[in-house]
């Protein structure tokens, strides 16, 4: 292997990172923490020198890479977010049960990453896509839950299985597992564009929590180990637009489907599978939301508002025009930077109050006023408010949506953005404004290692909010490379179908608009603090203070419209009960300690047997 | 003819393995099943008008027609083997008459 | 001339069988007996793995197949002695204070093992056979499960009868007993009137599924199993498994070849003790119950593939599963002695306490449920391939759905018994229980030991391949791994 | 019901093979119907001729299709083998059962010994314990204990007799062992006192298993190949001839006898109530 | 059809007849005299087969060895008034 710099090297580079985090978190925990921090920020270094090398192919052993543009911008945001993340690691070494293991996993979910956005056959792929399955699923039992890890583990396995069943389908088909050719070949033949389509769509959408698949995720979100959440919200579910980026750009679906097909009377803009898309991706939108609003535990909370967005993501790519895509990958971008702020956001909280339940937390602002700064941009731009990237994403889309007239989705996805202001607001209210509970008294602001990566998330959000071209040229690269029209871009303007856009001046009014409301803010007389309990109580002593918290039914009245309405959950857990009852009868039936009762069946099938072949 | 039979047999005893709860009465099925299949085997090797195969001064060369050797020496062992798991068994049966004082698999039931 | 007879494969069923005569009078040393065979046996396989040049057919009385006894040493059967006699060292090893008075019989399980994968006579494979069961018989009684030894013993004999029944059937037809010949007239004849052999091939299934545990006919194996110690569980779910399957693939591959109408019936069966295993299994609670059903499962799927013609993906993950579940059940086995249970839910976070069984066993449920990086990944994709290229499109749709299952119950496995706490709760390590385990470090050096291997077999997979198969199937493996 | 679902699996059970057995015309693969085999479309054409080793040596049979698909036509041999005249002709023995036994096959009645071996140790295992004699529920006369001695003396002669004789007339180690063990059995039955001395069978058990075992490997390393027949075999229809057969058929004479007996001893004995 | 086959005719009757009582019979003892019967026939048959090694052998271990097994295993510890 030659040493001069290449994806293989790097990757090398962190399996050896790994190990070593392994052996010297055995010596020293905080020493082994260090070893992920350096290593992934020394990878996410040596893949922005990288971008030079875009198309060359380089192997490690049998595995093959090649760094195309779209793999180069998926591994950058992820290798951003695992770099950020990595800090929180030092603070949770004492609290796990595994530390050594922890830092391993989370260099190997790293690696893992890396190996499936820059290969160059789908064999590697699929090796380096279960490795950040299995890397995983160890991880997240570390927290509150292992129903979870198995969830997680039982929908990731059949999303990367349905993969493998049409990677080796392609390969029986056109004899090669190297991924664009096979792609492209795919495209000309419409039995294996759609098999193609279909088994590598599941695995896409499982990864991103796209209804119906969503389940799994606010499970392992909502209980994986704090610093892990951020990963998973803001990276590895991200691996799941790669996927999908593959079938409907790299494919693409649009040469291989027909795209005029008339439904309902009406001329189609996009082939069916993509539309089909397109609507799940607005189910989840609603679907996300709406749980969202009705959690109370707000990791929970972060983790639907993701399935939401995994629904704007899904939507932007299926629409596979040039401003959907682009929108698509600046929501990916723009997202992952925002969810991973919010999760670390709440780590913080927990690494000093140690709880995540809204209704026993509550005036943190008094306490931790940079952690509350950080989760407010953060969610704003989730909620795609100026001057955020969020917002440019979400302009990008709905723009698009308006272009290609697809009034329901647009519906979706406006009806989402709404939901997504209450839902945001719950929790900024809940947990940092109002009073401050007792109980946190003398909690401290967060430390600087952990505000160092929050500062830097919440920045990026503002930074990429005011100059999104920075980021929209490189995306615009991306769909050059893989045949799409790009992005037309001129200084800081966005320029769209139906009108433009800049954000820069956007931010000026912004301002201006945030200065006044400033100035009414301080002129007038602010609200007298009371005690918590104060309002409720004549000196009464309350035994259960968190349900008379305002947190508590936050929403309730909203929630009472739907909190009927059909979950997906049941769907499932009526599969596993079918399958074990099903097992449950066959270990009955055919096992006994009686050689009648087993003989009885081999007599019957052996009767079947021979009645089969004589007759 | 006796190929009917032999194969009668093994279905008696077959129908016994089925149906009987006596752990006796069971082994007695298996070896009635074993005795058919042996049967079938011998006839199997079955020429009409040989003679046994053993040269002897009376019939001396082996130029006679002789019946089938092989498949009599597989009988031997297998019913050698038949013994042997029948006393293995009938073993099993008196350790489980111990065990739960009845030769009734009903009344075993329970670990 | 020493080394000739040294390099002979009849010694490894010889030797063990006359230390178990010697054994009966020596009683005072028939541990030291079985100890030497073992390892003598487990040598001269080894031996017989190095000096392998292509395949050897040695004639027993100095008679030439197809009118005396022989036994075939090829690929196939060398890499069987090889694993089987090493595995059954390892068992030794680890469970080699459960012998007590079962030395003899263990002497004798070994020999008639290696016969069963060794013969190339199917009247021999017949005795084998019973030599074999009845071994299993007699130390499945162990543990005074006599009823379930007793129905074993019931549905076995019945099988072998069967099987019997069958093979006569096939002399009448083929007067010979030889495999190879009877292979030879098949193909001389170019597989006409094949309808005739329906009969003899459904006993013959019949009476080696009742070994093989396919569902229904292994009825016999949950009430065997479900209390068994490692020692007997490792014998029958790894050395048993292993010959038995070996033999079935011998004939159902190798030596036959069936009408369509027969293959649907076997594929059937297959196909079903499959899908019902795995859900068993996805619906047990204890440990050695999962452990067992999956087996079954994995027996099916061995025979599927074997059915198909798919020789080396069938062995790859038949060895796969009889050298992962030999880690698997010996600890199961060891930690239901030590603890009296083996109820996941009461083992919550036992591998805190003893780390390197903990890493043996999950290396071995990873390489079973075929992740990258792992053994298991490489018997998986040559499985999966192997079927699309047979043309089969739904076969691997079925085994990949059953693989999600198995990975779950896994999956649960793994997750329960790395970490504590209730549902709810941090996983820590002061919500853990007091196991009292001692004494295991050897086991854990040992599973240890063995998943370094399955991850060496799984990253380097063209290394430990190439000296014994075929070279189409490395270039198959080049192109699958070198991504053309 | 029970009854009726089994007597309906057995009955079709019983048509399918019969279909499959006597029904429909596949030729060239024909299941040949009771009484019409014809030897010289089977292997044991050669065991009758005992000229299997006829033409051995070249052509190193593997099997493989090629090599094989010649072996099965049988040619027929001229060497005919004459009672009391033919010398060292192959096994040499005028029971060809036995010839097949002993040394064709003794692969499998090595493995045949083993079976009843194994079973009579799990036996042993199984019905283990401290133990008395079961009493019979009458008390034998002093004729009759006296009258047993001597008839168990005339059976083992007979018993031995039969398995020295194995390679000539019908018999051999098996039947002979079982007459040995019934004679001791008589003993079991007529005498209340009687018990076995199992650990002198034991011995001899286990002497002439490792005996027959170190015969094979005797075979190997004289002849090369395991179990063979490595004795001059005389003239056919000598008692002193076919080689190692008589005393293979002795070893497995003893050997079943003493096995048999230690069942025997087993199952006449019962638990001490305890 | 010749007076041979008739005989065996006969036989096979006798002995799927005695196999069906040797299963239904209340008495253990009564179905292993049964089985002791019926391989006393088969016995029989073997001759008739030309196979005497085999017959002789049935004779002693199938017919006698067998039968006196399973008569010390019903007489062995039989508990008061269970009907053997």
């Amino acid at each position: 292997m030659n040493f001069q710099l290449s994806v293989s090297l790097v990757i090398a580079g962190l399996f050896a990172a790994s190990v070593l985090a392994w052996l010297l978190t055995k010596l020293n925990k905080a020493l082994g923490a260090w070893v992920t921090v350096v290593a992934s920020a020394a990878a996410l270094t040596m893949m922005a020198l990288l971008h030079g090398e875009i198309g060359s192919t380089v192997n490690l052993f049998f595995l093959q890479f090649t760094l195309t543009e779209y793999g180069w911008f998926f591994s950058v945001i992820m290798l951003a977010v695992f770099a950020c993340v990595s800090f929180f690691n030092i603070y949770w070494m004492p609290k796990l049960i595994h530390p050594a293991a922890y830092n391993m996993l989370y260099l190997l979910a790293l690696t893992g990453t890396l190996g499936a956005f820059s290969a160059r056959d789908f064999i590697t792929l699929f090796i380096f896509w279960e490795l950040i399955v299995w890397a995983s699923m160890f991880i997240i039992p570390f927290g509150k839950s292992r129903k979870a890890s198995v969830t997680y583990y039982a929908f990731s396995a059949f999303g990367s299985l349905s993969m493998l069943y049409g990677i080796l389908f392609l390969y029986h088909k056109f004899g090669s597992f190297e991924i664009s050719s096979v792609l492209q070949q795919a495209a000309g033949d419409p039995t294996a564009a759609i098999v193609a389509f279909v088994t590598i769509g599941i695995a896409g959408l499982i990864k991103l929590g796209v209804f119906p698949f969503h389940i799994w995720l606010p499970q392992a979100h909502g209980n994986a180990p704090e610093p892990f959440s951020p990963i998973l919200s803001g990276g590895l579910v991200k691996a799941g637009g790669f996927a999908a980026f593959l079938i409907v750009a790299v494919m693409p679906s649009y040469k291989a489907f027909s795209t005029n097909i008339e439904f309902l009377g009406r001329q189609l803009t996009m082939p069916l599978p993509n539309y089909a898309l397109a609507i799940l991706g607005a189910v989840s939108i609603v679907v996300g939301t709406l749980m969202a609003i009705s959690q109370n535990d707000f990791k929970k909370l972060i983790a639907y508002s993701s399935v939401a967005n995994a629904g704007y993501i899904i939507i932007g790519l299926a629409m596979a025009g040039g401003l959907s895509t682009g929108g698509a990958l600046m929501h990916i971008f723009a997202h992952a930077i925002a969810s991973a702020a919010a999760f670390l956001a709440a780590a913080a909280v927990v690494h000093r109050t140690g709880t995540t339940k809204m209704n026993e937390l509550g005036g943190l602002i008094h306490r931790m006023p940079l952690t509350y700064l950080v989760y407010l941009i953060a969610i704003i731009s989730m909620a795609g408010i100026p001057p955020m990237a969020g917002f440019i994403s979400k302009w990008m889309l709905f723009q698009s949506m308006m272009g290609r007239g697809m009034a329901f989705i647009a519906a979706a996805a406006f009806f989402g953005s709404i939901g997504s202001f209450l839902y945001v607001f719950r929790p900024l209210s809940a947990v940092f404004l109002g009073q401050l509970s007792t109980k946190h008294r003398y909690v401290k602001e967060a430390p600087p290692l952990m505000m160092f990566p929050m500062i830097l998330l919440s920045l990026a959000s503002v930074v990429f909010g005011v100059f999104p071209n920075w980021v929209l040229r490189i995306i615009s690269q991306v769909q050059t490379s893989v045949g799409l029209e790009g992005l037309t871009l001129e200084g800081t303007k966005i320029i769209a179908s139906n009108g433009a856009i800049d954000p820069t001046l956007i931010v000026i009014i912004f301002g201006l608009g945030f200065l006044i409301a400033m100035i009414i803010f301080l002129r007038f007389p602010k609200s007298r603090k009371v005690p918590l309990m104060d309002q409720y109580t004549a000196s009464e002593f309350i035994w259960t203070p968190e349900l008379l918290h305002y947190a508590t039914d936050f929403y309730a009245p909203f929630e009472r419209l739907y909190q009927k309405a059909p979950r997906t959950e049941t769907l499932y857990r009526t599969i596993v009960h079918k399958v074990s009852e099903l097992g449950a009868f066959a270990s009955y039936a055919f096992y006994s300690f009686k050689p009648g009762t087993v003989l009885l069946w081999v007599a019957i099938v052996v009767v079947a047997m021979l009645g089969g072949s004589v007759l | 003819m006796i190929q009917y039979v032999s194969i009668a047999l093994m279905l008696v005893g077959i129908y016994g393995l089925l149906t009987q709860k006596n752990v006796i009465k069971l082994i007695v099925s298996l070896n009635i099943f074993e005795v058919g299949i042996n049967v079938f085997i011998i006839s199997v090797g079955y020429v009409s008008g040989g003679i046994a195969p053993i040269l002897t001064s009376q019939n001396n060369t082996s130029a006679l027609l002789y019946v089938d050797p092989l498949p009599q020496a597989l009988v031997l062992t297998s019913i050698v083997i038949g013994v042997g798991v029948t006393a293995l068994a009938l073993a099993f049966a008196r350790r489980m008459h111990k065990q739960y004082g009845t030769y009734n698999l009903d009344e075993m039931e329970g670990e | 001339m020493a080394l000739d007879i040294l390099k002979n494969p009849v010694l490894l069923i010889a030797v063990p069988l006359l230390l178990a005569f010697l054994a009966v009078f020596l009683k005072k040393i028939d541990k030291a007996l079985l100890w030497i065979a073992a390892v003598a046996n487990a040598a001269s396989a080894v031996l017989l793995a190095v000096v392998y040049q292509g395949m050897t057919v040695v004639e027993l009385g100095g008679f030439k197949p197809p009118f005396g006894i022989s036994l075939v040493l090829d690929e196939y059967s060398l890499i069987g002695v090889v694993v089987l006699n090493v595995l059954f060292a390892l068992i030794l090893l680890l469970s080699g204070k459960l012998v007590k008075q079962y030395a003899t019989v263990l002497l004798v399980a070994l020999a008639a093992l290696n016969g069963i994968i060794l013969t190339g006579d199917l009247f021999n494979l017949f005795v084998f056979l019973e030599i074999a069961a009845i071994a299993a018989y007699i130390f499945t009684a162990m543990d005074k499960g006599f009823k379930h030894s007793f129905n074993y013993l019931v549905v076995g004999t019945l099988g072998s009868g069967l099987y019997l029944f069958g093979i006569i059937l096939l002399y009448n037809i083929f007067g010979s007993l030889n495999m190879f010949d009877i292979r030879a007239q098949l193909q001389a004849i170019g597989g006409a009137g094949a309808e005739t052999l329906t009969l003899p091939l459904v006993m013959i299934f019949t009476g080696l599924s009742v070994e093989a545990k396919l569902m229904p006919f292994g009825g016999w194996v949950k009430g065997v199993l479900h209390k068994a110690n490692s020692l007997v569980g490792t014998m029958i779910v790894s050395g048993y498994a292993l010959a038995v399957l070996l033999a079935v693939g011998r004939l159902m591959d190798t030596v036959f070849q069936m009408t369509d109408a027969v293959l649907i019936a076997f594929t059937a069966v297959a196909v079903g003790t499959l899908i019902f295993a795995e859900a068993s299994a996805f619906s047990k609670k204890n440990l050695r119950e999962i452990l067992l059903f999956s087996s079954v499962a994995q027996a099916g799927l061995v025979v599927l593939l074997f059915l198909y013609g798919l020789t080396v993906p069938a062995v790859l993950v038949l060895v796969n599963n009889v050298v992962s579940k030999f880690v698997l059940f010996t600890v199961a086995g060891r930690l239901a002695h030590a603890l009296e249970t083996d109820d996941i839910g009461e083992l919550k976070g036992v591998f805190v306490k003893v780390p390197l069984v903990g890493v043996g066993f999950t290396v071995a449920v990873m390489s079973l449920i075929g992740l990258p990086l792992f053994f298991g990944f490489v018997a998986k994709i040559n499985a999966l391939v192997g079927l699309f290229n047979a043309g089969n499109v739904w076969l691997p749709l079925i085994i990949l759905v059953m693989a999600v299952v198995e990975g779950a119950y896994f999956v649960r496995i793994l997750t329960t018994l790395w970490n504590t706490g209730e549902e709810g709760e941090v996983s820590s390590r002061d919500n853990l229980k007091a196991f009292n385990l001692d004494g295991m470090k050897g086991l854990g050096v040992v599973s240890v030991g063995i998943a370094i291997v399955i991850v060496a077999l799984g990253i380097l997979p063209v290394l430990n391949i190439k000296q014994f198969f075929s070279v189409d199937f490395m270039t198959f493996v080049q192109q699958l791994l070198g991504g053309m | 019901m029970k009854q009726v679902v089994s007597i309906l699996l057995v009955v079709a059970l019983g048509v399918f093979v019969f279909l499959a057995l006597y029904t429909g015309d596949h030729s060239p693969l024909q299941f040949t119907p009771y009484g019409e085999a014809d030897l010289s479309t089977r292997v044991s054409q050669r065991f009758v001729d005992k000229t299997v080793t006829l033409g051995m040596g070249e052509a190193e049979t593997a099997p493989d299709a090629q090599a094989e698909a010649d072996a099965p036509a049988f040619e027929a041999m001229p060497a005919l083998v004459v009672y009391g005249e033919t010398r060292d002709a192959e096994t040499g023995s005028a029971n060809m059962v036995t010839s097949i036994v002993v040394n064709y096959r003794s692969f499998d009645t090595l493995g045949e010994v083993t079976v009843l071996f194994i079973a009579a140790f799990g036996v042993g295992l199984l019905l283990s314990g401290k133990r008395k004699r079961q009493q019979p529920a009458y008390e034998p006369s002093f004729i009759l204990k006296h009258g047993a001695r001597i008839v168990f003396g005339i059976m083992v002669v007979f018993g031995v007799y039969v398995f020295i004789h194995g390679h000539l007339t019908p018999g051999g180690g098996f039947p002979g062992g079982s007459i040995i063990a019934a004679a001791i059995l008589l003993l079991y039955i007529a005498d209340n006192e009687f018990q076995a001395k199992v650990k002198t069978f034991k011995i001899l058990e286990g002497v002439a298993g490792s005996l027959y075992v170190i015969a094979g490997l005797l075979g190997l390393v004289i002849g090369g190949y395991f179990l063979q027949n490595f004795l001059p075999t005389g003239v056919v229809g000598d008692l002193v001839s076919a080689g190692v057969i008589p005393i293979v058929y002795i070893l497995i004479g003893l050997k079943v006898g003493s096995e048999l007996t230690g069942v025997i001893a087993g199952f006449a004995t019962e638990e001490e109530a305890e | 059809m010749s007076m041979m086959e008739l005989l065996q005719l006969a036989m096979g009757v006798v002995m799927v007849v005695l196999g069906i009582v040797a299963i239904n019979s209340k008495k253990k003892i009564t179905s292993v005299i049964m089985l002791s019967a019926i391989s006393m026939l088969a016995v029989v048959l073997f001759v008739v087969m030309r196979a005497p090694d085999v017959a002789i052998t049935e004779a002693v271990i199938g017919s006698g060895l067998v039968t006196v097994l399973f008569v010390f295993t019903l007489f062995s510890k039989k508990k008061e008034g269970e009907d053997v």
